[in-house]
């Protein structure tokens, strides 16, 4: 699965928990039959609240939830929908699997990559970040794409750029 | 056939519906009465009219799902688990999405039923994260149905306990695998867990433990209300019932369709989905999610959707997932995005998965690149052979099943492509 | 082995016979020496002796003579001490001492490596042995020195004759034998991929 | 054995307790079924997919770790469709393993070479590139992790988190791409590591006491008793008696140990290499010379001295409790017996807690056999208490001492410090392994000793279970003797000088 938005932000320092953010994790401790269930949704809360997990998360979740690192790391690197980067301001999940492969998804793919190349060939950062992933069952909609958690369906060569230009109007002001 | 090709909505009852997802509009079209009946009943009365309904798991292997509830032991007085599995992730699928979609109080339902008929008190409805939208309707359907009393300690004064909470997955397609779903609910990776002991006798945490697709508990409130008999006249007689099917590819109205098992294909595609796109042939079609081998388009003459009529095919029904696959497609690249899903999702526990989903993976980026043997069809012919039911679960059958079919079938193709070396 | 059976001197009872004959024989050798050291002087007949060492000895392409390690690239031996050659040699005489390499990537070598030539009989089971072409007999066949001599020979000694690398037996590089695999990207340095093809797919 | 069940293996009928599993079973019947994942010692994980056994009847072959015997089941391991399963099996776990076994220390006791040759595939049909991972990770004081060797049996994380119960190793990403490890930047860290690289299959664990340092083929392994702690673990001393030398432990299957051992048990063999024994007995003449010389020479000038004393009075015993129960009573019956000698001491460690125990093995009493001392003492009359005495030797009035010291100086933190102050003393013959012995100036009399590995008896350990040395090493001291044999040759020696 290609991967196209990491080169920038690899030394990013890691964003510190908010309050909110560990009432919640705390929540979940309590929530399931087991304390090691909670590892999925922490982390979903973290990745939410803060875009991504860095190591000291983790280490966070260990030291003061008493989540063993060992295990939340293999949690985080197992599943897939865990970022341990930071993501670019929208990060484009584009499905690329049988039926939107056949509908054209990879052209697409290309076509938003060419987008965020302009933008590296004028010294920028592009806002959008983008990266395959497999069926988001959606096939009805074939291709599909989500920005962060906007579904896109029957997204084209053609519309592809009026939705990006959408987003990146959205994002001019930052 | 006649009758039983009634097209009855058992879980798309709401499609379509004016504020389809409220509990009122559930309510107020006779939703919940099957669990109201349900407390008529006793438990095992209720596993045996499951039963009697010949209802088959929808999320692939088609098993008896009365026969499953059967196994969880009925002495046990200890904590038992329903868990929904909501996780839709095989490709081509999109009929779970659907049903929460139209009513998640059909789910809720069936659950409750489903903890009923076995004794336990605490279900699961575990959902792929990215379904966003859908997660919130969940939510919300949970806390309405807390709110009247279909959830809590003491539903509808019956002194029944049920609790139903929801747990979102990660991204990963093995949790679509009951036992891998259980490992992943239990905070650990998803990794299919060694059988037996089968989840009815120990699943979550070890308790007994009954994971059900999505469809097939939003088909249970259904066949308790208007019993068995009435679920047998639909479909053919090993597969009664409806089922929904996933059309999707260059039709002109793909979608999803309930539609009676034993329902011909090409009156599927051709009448209810308005046939293909002007300018497009069938070249050949996945009738049950990706991990079904491929059909060319000469097999689908005559051929009807029940779970006997496709396996007679050499194929399989899987979760009803109808990939058409046209003629713009390129069979080398139709393999390489099967055998690189797969690769992406092997759980890496067994050998023979790990390994050999990689190693198609390998095979099909040499193809691709241009450096491909002439040996390599039969190479992974021989790879998928010996993949296959040697795993703990079925992710390498179903990496190696669309494999096989497809150098097989589409040998001369991929072939030409290697000789060719460049795109065919 | 072939023996060689040399015929006794015929015995001859009556012509030379008794005190005389051993003057008569002696002058017929005399006479023999002095024919073969003419002709050979006067270069009438080619002569089989070389003047060694200032004539050097050729011998067959296969001959299996002193013993040199092979080296890589950067100049270092190409040994990983994995002591295949000691446990196949059937004479005891390779002696190796393994450690971690300085460079992590390369793991083992050889912190010495010795052949105790006066044991040695020059089989060539090592070089048979060996999985990455390191040891090879060489086409040398001197080996003299004297009772102070250094019969036991270092690594340092047997790799320093870089003018024998490449060898007669063994004309592969080590390209050939040990193909060099394309890394997936970004997953690690040429120099891994180097270690890693000389450690060897086979 | 309560319930049992019957059935066939290979055609033949095998009745095993109920509840065993088909693997177990053909241990138990010296089948051989191949497998990495399974453990006896360790849970089932059934994720190497190699021991896969036909069942008639059933249409899939079954992995034997997780198939319970029934009876009347029908199980084979040789048909053709589970020797093909086999080949294969053992084909997708060496498609991506490095083949580096030239510099692999797990070379010739390696899973992946043994199942090759007796039931590989042979022609491989691995033709694209393998999957790169990282090597040469520090991942703990004696580890190296090489994770590109890694078959993934799980057999260590196990091991974690079921033995030692750190969880410390975890299997992080997935598919092809999983790799074993801790979490980033942290080690292993408990007695117990080593066992890791015994139970790893391949070479993805090392030891790096044991790295590079011999091929294993060129080692013999004999069974022994580990001299480290009162537990008394079985083991197997691995040396090469050729060169007279030692390379490491393992744990064998004991009673006491199950399948594990410590890693403090795992250095019992560094004592006994020559670079640190003591090599040659040692006298010192009249003029207060001292001299190398031979078992004999060293017999003769004791036995001269203790001649020329009263031995029930001027003779003490110092005796340290980590030699043979054999010994104890060969020391005792002679000395106490014969010459009388009521001065005996124990050379105990003053700072050991001896009731220490860290759970799994290793006990605070780093003698191995405290109990075989302690009856033997009582069997010898003599009062028996765990204390160290080098006060009461030193003033006993003893003109003659005989120290015999610790076989292992490593687990006597006191050690060299004991020596010099023994070495104090009027006349102290040392009976040791230890080449500091030799190497303090003052010392005046030392006879060789033989190390553990070297002799004949038994230890008794903490619970009273006796552990049995019985296949000796040679010695590679020449004249290193046991308690027994230097016993004998003192007798000798009074004998033929006519006193009793």
């Amino acid at each position: 699965m290609s991967e196209h938005n990491h080169k920038l932000n690899s030394n990013e320092p890691a964003p510190a928990f908010t309050p909110a953010l560990r009432k919640q994790i705390e929540s979940f401790l309590t929530r399931y039959e087991t304390k090691r269930s909670a590892i999925l949704p922490a982390l979903h809360a973290i990745q939410d609240e803060l875009g991504w997990i860095a190591d000291e998360h983790v280490e966070i979740l260990d030291k003061e939830f008493g989540l063993h690192r060992v295990q939340v790391r293999e949690a985080l690197t197992f599943y897939s929908a865990y970022r341990q980067k930071k993501p670019r301001p929208y990060h484009i999940q584009f499905c690329n699997n049988i039926v939107c492969c056949m509908l054209g998804a990879n052209e697409v793919i290309d076509k938003i990559k060419g987008h965020i190349k302009k933008f590296e060939e004028k010294g920028k950062e592009s806002p959008f970040g983008v990266e395959g992933v497999p069926c988001m069952c959606v096939c009805d909609g074939a291709p599909a794409m989500l920005v962060n958690k906007d579904r896109h369906l029957k997204v084209t060569k053609e519309n592809i750029d009026s939705i990006l230009e959408k987003y990146a109007s959205l994002k001019s002001g930052v | 056939m006649g009758d039983t090709l009634t097209k009855v909505k058992i879980t798309t009852a709401f499609e379509g519906k004016p504020n389809a997802r409220a509990l009122k509009t559930y309510v107020d079209n006779g939703g919940y009465a099957g669990l109201k009946k349900a407390f008529t009943m006793q438990p095992g009365q209720v596993i045996d009219e499951v039963k009697a309904a010949g209802l088959r798991g929808r999320g692939g292997a088609g098993f008896p799902t009365g026969m499953k509830w059967s196994f969880v032991p009925k002495d046990d007085k200890g904590p038992k688990y329903i868990i929904c599995n909501n996780d839709e992730s095989e490709p081509g699928t999109f009929k779970d999405r659907y049903i929460t979609e139209c009513n998640p109080h059909m789910i809720l339902e069936g659950m409750i039923i489903a903890g009923f008929a076995i004794g336990a008190n605490k279900g699961y409805i575990y959902t792929r994260y990215d379904f966003f939208e859908e997660i919130k309707w969940l939510e919300t359907a949970i806390r309405e149905a807390y709110d009247a009393g279909f959830l809590g300690d003491n539903i509808l004064g019956t002194g029944f306990k049920f609790h139903i909470d929801h747990y979102a997955g990660a991204g990963a397609y093995i949790c679509g695998e009951e036992t891998g779903l259980l490992s992943s609910l239990e905070g650990k990776k998803g990794q299919p867990k060694l059988k037996p002991p089968f989840p009815a006798i120990s699943g979550y945490l070890h308790r007994p433990t009954i994971v059900n697709n999505t469809e097939t508990l939003a088909a249970v409130p259904w066949i308790i209300n208007h019993g068995a008999a009435a679920h047998k006249t639909m479909g053919t007689e090993k597969s009664p019932g409806t089922k929904l099917f996933c059309l999707s590819g260059r039709v002109k109205r793909p979608g999803v369709y309930e539609l009676p098992l034993g329902y011909p294909i090409e009156k599927l595609i051709n009448e209810d989905a308005g046939g293909m796109l002007p300018g497009y042939n069938i070249k050949a079609c996945i009738p049950g999610g990706s991990s079904a081998p491929i059909l060319t388009a000469e097999e689908l003459k005559g051929l009807t959707l029940d779970y006997e009529a496709i396996a007679a095919k050499g194929s399989m029904l899987g979760s009803g997932a109808i990939m058409i696959i046209d003629d713009s497609m390129s069979m080398v690249e139709l393999l390489k995005v099967t055998v690189d899903f797969y690769h992406h999702e092997s759980c890496g526990q067994c050998t023979p998965c790990r390994e050999g989903t990689g190693w198609l993976a390998n095979i099909m980026t040499g193809i691709m690149a241009g450096q491909g043997k002439k040996d390599d069809l039969q190479r992974m012919f021989e790879i998928s052979r010996n993949m296959e039911g040697k795993t703990i679960c079925a992710l390498s059958d179903a990496a190696a099943m669309p494999t096989k079919s497809i150098v097989t079938k589409f040998g001369a193709e991929i072939a030409d492509f290697i000789e060719r070396g460049k795109r065919a | 082995m072939a023996v060689v059976k040399v015929p006794l001197p015929p015995i001859d009872s009556n012509v030379f016979s008794a005190g005389w004959g051993y003057i008569t024989t002696i002058a017929a050798g005399m006479w023999k020496t002095l024919a073969i050291f003419t002709v050979q002087l006067l270069k009438i007949e080619k002569t089989n002796t070389l003047e060694w060492p200032e004539q050097a000895a050729t011998y067959s392409d296969r001959f299996k003579g002193k013993h040199f390690l092979t080296l890589r690239d950067d100049g270092e031996v190409r040994c990983t001490a994995c002591f295949l050659c000691a446990t196949n040699c059937p004479a005891d005489c390779i002696h190796i001492e393994a450690g971690n390499h300085p460079d992590n990537e390369l793991e083992k070598f050889p912190v010495r490596f010795e052949i105790d030539i006066l044991r040695c009989v020059f089989c060539g089971y090592c070089e048979e042995a060996c999985p990455v072409d390191a040891i090879r007999l060489g086409p040398e066949y001197a080996m003299v020195g004297t009772n102070g001599g250094k019969w036991v020979y270092t690594k340092e000694y047997l790799a320093e004759r870089k003018q024998l690398s490449g060898g007669v037996i063994s004309v592969k590089d080590e390209n050939e034998k040990h193909p060099i695999v394309e890394a997936p990207k970004g997953s690690r340095n040429a120099k891994q991929i180097k270690s890693y093809a000389r450690h060897g797919i086979h | 054995m309560s319930e049992t069940v019957t059935f066939k293996l290979n055609g033949k009928d095998v009745t095993v307790p109920k509840g065993t599993t088909v693997m177990e079973a053909a241990r138990r019947e010296n089948v051989e079924i191949p497998h990495f994942c399974w453990h006896p010692g360790l849970s089932v994980a059934g994720v190497c997919r190699f021991c896969m056994v036909k069942v008639e009847g059933r249409p899939k072959l079954e992995i034997a770790c997780n198939l319970q015997a029934t009876n009347g089941m029908d199980v084979k391991t040789d048909t053709e469709e589970a020797k093909s399963a086999h080949k294969w099996a053992l084909e997708f776990h060496l498609i991506n393993h490095p083949l580096d076994c030239p510099i692999c220390d797990q070379a010739g006791e390696c899973g992946l070479q043994d199942y090759y040759m007796s039931v590989g595939k042979y022609q491989s049909q691995m033709t694209r590139p393998k999957v790169l991972k990282p090597k040469m990770l520090d991942v703990g004081r004696d580890l190296v992790l090489d994770t590109e060797r890694c078959i993934l049996c799980s057999r260590c994380v196990r091991f974690e988190e079921e033995v030692t119960k750190t969880g410390a190793l975890g299997i992080f990403d997935r598919g092809d791409r999983a790799i074993i490890g801790t979490y980033p930047g942290e080690k292993i860290d408990h007695n117990y590591q080593t066992n890791l690289v015994d139970i790893c299959p391949v070479g993805a664990f090392t030891s790096r006491d044991f790295r590079f340092k011999q091929r294993v083929w060129f080692l013999k392994d004999k069974p022994a008793v580990c001299p480290g702690c009162s537990t008394g673990c079985s083991v197997d001393v691995y040396g090469k008696p050729e060169t007279r030398s030692y390379f490491r432990l393992k744990p064998r299957k004991g009673e006491a140990n199950g399948h594990w051992m410590c890693d403090k048990g795992r250095h019992m063999y560094s004592h006994l290499n020559q670079d640190v024994r003591l090599r040659t007995a040692l006298t010192t003449d009249a003029q207060g010379r001292r001299k190398d010389t031979n078992f004999a020479g060293a017999i003769e000038d004791l036995g001269k001295r203790i001649a020329a004393v009263n031995p029930a009075t001027d003779v003490a015993l110092l005796v340290s409790a980590q030699h043979t129960s054999e010994e104890y009573k060969s020391l005792f019956d002679f000395f106490v017996g014969e010459l009388g000698i009521k001065k005996v001491f124990q050379w105990r460690e003053p700072t050991e807690k001896i009731d220490a125990f860290d759970g799994l093995l290793y006990r605070g009493d780093h003698n191995a056999n405290t109990s075989g001392l302690l009856s033997a003492l009582k069997e010898a009359g003599l009062a028996a208490g765990l204390k160290n005495e080098f006060d009461a030797v030193a003033s006993s009035g003893a003109k003659i001492v005989i120290a015999v010291t610790p076989e292992v100086p490593s687990t006597f933190p006191s050690f060299e410090q004991q020596l010099n102050r023994l070495t104090e003393l009027d006349f102290v013959s040392f009976w040791t392994l230890a080449g500091s012995v030799a190497d303090n100036k003052k010392t005046k009399h030392a006879i060789p000793m033989k190390g553990f590995p070297e002799k004949k008896g038994t230890f008794i350990n903490h619970e009273g279970k006796a552990g049995k040395l019985d296949s000796p090493f040679p010695c590679p001291v020449a004249d290193g003797r046991d308690l027994t044999e230097i016993i004998a040759a003192l007798k000798q020696w009074r004998h033929s000088h006519g006193s009793r």
